[in-house]
């Protein structure tokens, strides 16, 4: 089983750090992970994105033309990547921020409210987790508790107060998520 | 009496670095609550006190030649012909 | 930046009791092409661009300029200038100058460089293009690290600062002090002119101007190597707010690389140009 | 050790410290640079050498002086900065001091951009600078295997007194992956006898790549070459994926290998007997081993991040016994597995199974649109 | 007019300045130097831009500069003064400017000697920089073919916007020969459009070999692989000597295949039915040449000045049809006809008429002590 | 040259009557090698590797010197000292000097250049090394040509002078004035001890000895950087007789390019080396 | 018809420029030729050697390893040389400064004191011109006005004084050598 | 009197440059009329008017280092051990 997930935004919205985190659990997890971010001169102000792909074997390719699930912070990300969608692929969108209208009808679009909720929590910075955490519910790739070790081990101790933020963000990124998909009636399997 | 100057922002190419609002020496520049299509909050010309007097500081320190500076001047005869 | 000639702005509206006409006192210069900048907001190489733009209007030398791009963040400026221009490899901008120049001596040639452009990888090329006395120009933007390539030492990175590349902060047996570009090519016997100049203040800018403005008048008139230095600044990656970063200029940058002109020749006959 | 998940370029800079580096000299250039600034951070940590230089030019020397010095050095860089090395490689290689030098493709020509390419085949494995020299170039497409190979590029290095090259591409360098990172290594206690140490209870010692003569530059040069010979015999490693039975091969090195796997593993699940062979060393080149499996493959399909490069050494390998397609993306942009296994699959078509007497038709280097040329 | 008795380096920089070179850049090394010093007296004299530069670096890139300008810029180096030239030639063909490259090669690797060498082969054919590129590579053997080529050299890199390099070695730098000088070309009236001369009634002209986007990149990388395609088709070149009924043939550039005509001439003597293909361009190589006389031939012997690269090169166009031998010398030893003749005959008594199935066997590149190899 | 310690030679004769003792005043050093020297006669690099011998004996610093010959006449250098040496690409002493000294900080590393390797081809390193304040000393054999190469036109050939690639005289027009490299590298921070001497008469070539042995004491104290410039003779290239040649140095290089210490750094604690 | 020569001595005995006149000669007489120094950073003050070819037909290799001419100036000259010189072959040495023993039988040895007779002449300088009278003796490449008329056209202006004196040592050299051949029979033909 | 000083040159080192016998303050070295094995006319020291000092002048100047020079000097007590 693989699965290939896009995170993509502005920079500063925490994309990278996402995807790492997710590639984090992964490897906890035992399994095969790979992270790759887009790298330019224009990195700063622009967009950001980085693939993970999970797998249960070795990976080839780090690199996918049409991912699963894609984790989309903002607008440019939305319009770009619904079209490389994989059929049936998943697209995790801040909802807070993104106004473009999907039009492919077979891929499966949650709409997370991640920049207000991360807000309501006390933290704009945390939208990233709450999409995290939707895509968890989304994907059930990892248990909820392989993340949350994952930011255990890896995030920043220096900050403690932050760790629990994080998890609430996580946590909540999860019902919104499940929310949804009780809406869809079945889950699109990617 | 109306202000000696005014400015136009150009409010899609600002990158809301605030510089002309630092320098502006009669504060007449606020930076926006609202995002331009880049994503930044772009400097405004708020001049409800009408001090502003054209002096082009603004605009000299714009990274982004986004300013344009009008200056009320003493009307001369405008040079014909040429 | 402020024209010298009044230009009448068509919207100018006339008060007919003040007696005062409404004119257009600053806007983007005609060499600056209408491209936004992918330069970081609050980055000084944006009024670089602008000042060596109004200077070139200004010496009305648009058609016959020619400039010659860096590589670092500026790579882009031939975007950004409504002249020819060519991007030369990482460093050779003098030597590609060189080559353009004595080709066309009628035509006017500048350089556009980073500080880890022209005073590391490109040390040799701008001490032998001042050396040789060529006839060219060079604005120099010493922001103190390398741009593009994210933050690392330049060499004028000033000590104790702490960049990627010197995670201790710069330290003096390891790598040196700052390298004062200007004072060693101001030595140089073919030079004719060489100024430093800040970007950190209205007031300063003003000055860059007319410092880069005199630069282009040597070459106009023959005189030889013209440079100005500009202390810049790279708010992204001194990790500061762009006001915060000119303050930074000034307050740490200044002391030690002084503003002031190190050469500057008795002008020849009347500038060619206008 | 238990694994970390670890960026390429800096899982390559730590691995070097822990294979014993004495010197890092570089100069910043993505997309390496996080090597450089991996090791601004270790090495004064550990109280070893590091220097921004001034240039690659200026690094390759450093390098050149520190290895004389019998230390273990090393640089890093990027297309452009590596043709600014290729004098100072030069030099190294006449001289026979043990370099270890990091080439993370990017593209070219020129300027080019920041993305992954793997345009420097040439550059590296036939012509790293004038003179008939070549380094040994190792080819690592995960973290993992970009680790092991570090600590193995030192060895060889010291082994055979040459350079040796680590060539990948953005990709690896910008990825990270989970990889297990060995143990520190002890540092060696004493230099070498050919080393400059100062000439203290001993004969003097010179390190130069100068040779006056004529007869004397041919028998360094044949002593250069024999060791080439030598390291073509023992040094060899491939990384072989469902060649048992394979009837089509794929070749391809770095990213581009790695890539070609998934495709390969795609076809089979369509039915296609193919498999993967990639190339580790690209310096020696596994030619006994394509010339091998030439005997029964149906055909060869080289996949490059370039205009075609490598197969010109997979051609010379496998002779005229089997046909040799290629597949190549250029400028950056990183070949997909769909792509490859298109490629694949009209590869299966076009060839039978008793091979053909194989000519070469049209000129060797140019590539059609579709990027593809059979040669 | 009449002949002259020439210098091989100053007859090209006359016949460079006969041709209209507005520029020239250089850097003094031996054994091209007199090409340097021939353009310091000349080029002032004719008001035209002279410059001795201040290293390599510095003058590919004032060639680079003029270029731009639409000018006719040349410079001239040898081997270690090449390498040192990679990043400026790889900017060079990215931006698409014609320029002109005079290599007078000589013993490398590193500082080597600077007697006669043919080891640049592979920096000049395979990889004169980073990144996927080609110049056009023009090989004379005698002062008369320096001169002709020369001009040529101006023509191909205008026609193309390409690097024309002329590769040659000392030997040739160095000798007189009598020849014919053509006469003084007219400068050109105009610039091309694409030229750095101001945006005067025109839009401004960029000059660059960067392009962000790995996509454009791509695309950029495509047409320049298009063109080397048409260069491909339109400007292979050789010299042919006695192949209407060889048997064997013997291939080599340059001096080695000026050399190898004598031995030819004395083989045919002996009543060995030999010939000489001797590529004049070496870049686009004459791989259908080749392969069409490999249909006949029993065997191939590849002469060169190095340890064996153009001979890749040949047995890649020969594709296994025949066996491909090799005779090289290095370091800055010319190749006597005596022994040329020698592996003519050994060629001659270990091939019979039927070509064998024809297979590789040991590695690619060792020599033997004797410096041959069988392919 | 002049041992500091009288040294009894086993030959000396000794006269009872006069009640004097012949003393061998002046002889090869050890650091120099027997191999005789490819330099043409009356060359003064063969002064200059002397000189260096001389002061390395003095300082009892063979066993841990190792020196970096230079791409020029002197490239045979490593023939001709009796201690460890490598051959740096043209021009790229400094940069493999700087390798060696940071692998082994407790060493004495030296190189030895000519104007065309450190003032042209190798300016940026020899800039840089100067700027890092790199623990090395440089010997500069300023010739005012290329001579490996048969007299080209080198940064440091005199306006007017003919050579091989300026037919018609340096012209300042187009190749600018020569370089002062003693004054430039004298500017910048890290820089130790800067001195340029020449060779030309017995009293200076003992001047010289002094830099020379101050540079490397510099060294030895861990001041940093030191070089020593040394006005040399040419008489091949020049096309004079060796004792016209030196005449050449006095009258027309002197005036360009004067003699003196242009840095010199307060001691530190005493010369760690003796 | 082929002639190799290889012109042998200590730099500054005009041994270049000797090779060169007979270059330039051939050349004006319609023939073939390639003349080709020994080149290197020790050139001043030690060996200078050339070799010209001559010949009716194209030149393949500008160099030779056994000539069929060897014209030694000096002692080392002659040691080398004579080992290299094709069976037959012609050795011309100035015996002014040699005397150095040959042992090889079949070479054809023709000593000539050619720096006594150049400085009868009145310049030491003229010692190539006399060695060049010999070859061209010995061998008859070239009639002897063809070298004349190289001379007047090739050599430096500035001293017509000079150019009297070159062909007396010119023809100097073909009556010692006119002397030798008498002395010894019959030619040897190389 | 005898010299005060001596000196010993290595003719086959020399490469007659001339320049000791340039710089010699008494003249005492001239340069030979036949050659060294290298083909140089060498310096030879002819102080038949014994004024060498043994100053080293030429010594100094010498680019072959070929000359070694003599002095007398009082006698002192020659140091022991050491
Ligand atoms: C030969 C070479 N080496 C390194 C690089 C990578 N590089 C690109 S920009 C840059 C530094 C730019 O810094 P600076 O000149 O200070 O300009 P800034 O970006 O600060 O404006 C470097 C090292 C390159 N492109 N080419
Ligand atoms: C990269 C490179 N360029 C050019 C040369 C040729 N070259 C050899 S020595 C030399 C100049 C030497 O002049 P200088 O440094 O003044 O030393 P000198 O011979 O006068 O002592 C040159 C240009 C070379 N070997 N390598
Ligand atoms: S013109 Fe002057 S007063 Fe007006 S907004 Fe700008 S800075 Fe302020
Ligand atoms: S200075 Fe320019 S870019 Fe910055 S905030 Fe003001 S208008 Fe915007
Ligand atoms: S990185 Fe620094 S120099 Fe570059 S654009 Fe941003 S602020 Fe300016
Ligand atoms: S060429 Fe000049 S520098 Fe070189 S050895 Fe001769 S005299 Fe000395």
């Amino acid at each position: 089983m693989q699965h290939d997930v896009i995170f993509c935004g502005f920079g500063g919205q925490g994309t990278l750090f996402a995807g790492q985190l997710l590639a984090y659990a992964a490897m906890d997890a035992g399994l095969h992970v790979t992270w790759i971010p887009s790298y330019g001169p224009e990195m700063r102000g622009g967009t950001a994105h980085c693939t993970v792909i999970v797998s249960d074997e070795e990976i080839g390719s780090p690199l996918v033309r049409a991912p699963s699930y894609v984790l989309a912070f903002n607008n440019p990300s939305v319009e770009k990547y619904e079209l490389l969608l994989a059929p049936n692929g998943v697209l995790i969108h801040n909802s807070s921020l993104t106004s473009h209208a999907i039009t492919r009808a077979e891929i499966r679009v949650v709409p997370i409210p991640a920049s207000d909720v991360a807000a309501e929590i006390g933290n704009a910075k945390l939208m990233n987790m709450v999409m995290m955490g939707a895509l968890l519910q989304c994907s059930q790739m990892l248990p909820f508790e392989a993340i949350e070790r994952a930011l255990e081990a890896h995030m920043s101790t220096r900050r403690p107060e932050l760790l629990a933020l994080n998890k609430r963000a996580l946590q909540r990124g999860v019902e919104l998520a499940q929310a949804q998909s009780a809406g869809l009636g079945v889950e699109a399997s990617a | 009496m109306a202000s000696k100057g005014r400015i136009v922002i150009d409010s899609e190419r600002c990158k809301g670095c605030e510089l002309c609002a630092s320098v502006c020496p009669h504060h007449s520049i606020h930076m926006a609550e609202t995002f331009n299509a880049k994503g930044y909050r772009p400097a405004v010309w708020v001049d409800t006190d009408e001090q502003c007097t054209g002096c082009a500081t603004c605009a000299v320190i714009c990274p982004d030649a986004a300013i344009k500076v009008y200056r009320q001047v003493a009307l001369r005869a405008v040079p014909s012909g040429v | 930046m402020i024209a010298n000639t009044v230009e009448v702005d068509p919207s100018d509206r006339v008060d007919p009791l003040d007696r005062t006409v409404e004119e257009l006192v600053a806007q983007r210069p005609k060499t600056l092409s209408e491209i936004d900048t992918h330069y970081c907001p609050g980055c000084m190489h944006g009024v670089a661009h602008r000042l060596v733009a109004e200077v070139i209007d200004e010496l009305n030398i648009r058609e016959r300029t020619i400039g010659v791009a860096p590589v670092g963040c500026s790579v882009f400026a031939y975007n950004y200038f409504e002249c020819d221009f060519a991007v030369a490899a990482h460093g050779r901008a003098p030597a590609m100058a060189t080559g353009l120049k004595r080709v066309m001596p009628d035509k006017v040639i500048f350089t556009y460089q980073g500080d880890g452009d022209l005073a590391s990888i490109g040390s040799a090329e701008i001490l032998h293009a001042a050396a040789r006395g060529e006839n060219i120009t060079v604005v120099f933007v010493n922001n103190a690290v390398y741009g593009m390539t994210g933050g690392q030492m330049a060499p004028t990175t000033l000590v104790g600062m702490k960049t990627t590349s010197s995670p201790y902060g710069r330290d003096l047996k390891m790598s040196g002090a700052p390298l004062k570009m200007s004072e060693l090519i101001a030595q140089i016997d073919g030079v004719a002119f060489v100024s430093r100049r800040s970007l950190h203040s209205p007031a300063e800018i003003r000055k860059a101007k007319k410092a880069i403005r005199r630069a282009f008048e040597m070459q106009l008139n023959g005189q030889g190597f013209s440079m100005v230095e500009l202390l810049s600044s790279c708010p992204t990656n001194w990790d500061m707010k762009p006001v915060e970063a000119l303050r930074w200029i000034e307050t740490r940058m200044v002391p030690v690389f002084p503003l002031g002109d190190f050469k500057n020749s008795v002008p020849k006959n009347s500038v060619r140009g206008v | 050790m238990p694994k970390q998940l670890l960026k390429g370029n800096e899982a390559i800079a730590e691995a070097a410290i822990r294979a014993g580096v004495d010197a890092y000299f570089g100069y910043p250039i993505t997309p390496q640079t996080e090597l450089l600034e991996y090791m601004a951070k270790r090495m004064p940590e550990l109280g070893r050498a590091f220097v921004q230089a001034e240039s690659e030019v200026a690094a390759i020397n450093m390098v050149y002086g520190a290895a004389c010095a019998g230390k273990r050095a090393m640089t890093s860089s990027s297309s452009p900065g590596v043709s600014l090395m290729q004098e100072g490689l030069s030099y190294i290689a006449g001289s026979e001091v043990p370099v270890v030098l990091v080439d993370v493709m990017r593209g070219g020509p020129g300027l080019g951009n920041i993305a992954p390419s793997q345009a420097d085949y040439f550059q590296m494995v036939k012509s790293a600078g004038h003179g008939d020299f070549k380094p040994i170039v190792l080819a690592p497409a995960t973290v993992q295997e970009a680790i092991d190979l570090t600590g193995l590029a030192f060895d060889l290095a010291e082994k055979y007194r040459t350079i040796v090259t680590l060539l990948l591409d953005g990709t690896l360098g910008q990825m990270m992956e989970p990889a297990e990172l060995p143990p520190m290594r002890p540092m060696p206690a004493e230099m070498p006898a050919w080393a400059l140490t100062g000439a203290a209870g001993r004969k003097k010692n010179s390190i130069l790549s100068f040779r006056m003569e004529a007869e004397d530059l041919e028998a360094h040069n044949l002593h250069l070459q024999q060791k080439l010979a030598v390291i073509a015999d023992e040094e060899v490693r491939t990384y072989e994926y469902m060649l048992d039975d394979a009837e089509l091969i794929v070749v391809g090195f770095g990213t581009a290998g790695r890539v070609s796997q998934t495709a390969v593993k795609q076809a089979r699940q369509k039915g296609i007997k193919v498999g993967l062979l990639r190339p580790i060393t690209l310096s020696p080149f596994p030619d006994r081993r394509l010339s091998q499996l030439a005997d029964e493959a149906r055909g060869f399909l080289v996949v490059e991040m370039n205009a075609g490069q490598m197969v010109e050494d997979v051609r010379l390998s496998v002779g005229g016994q089997a046909p040799v397609k290629f597949y190549g993306r250029m400028g950056g942009v990183v070949p997909m597995p769909d792509e490859i296994l298109a490629s694949i699959a009209r590869l299966d078509q076009a060839t039978t199974k008793a091979p053909p007497t194989y000519k070469i038709e049209g000129p060797l280097v140019p590539l059609t649109k579709a990027h593809e040329v059979t040669r």
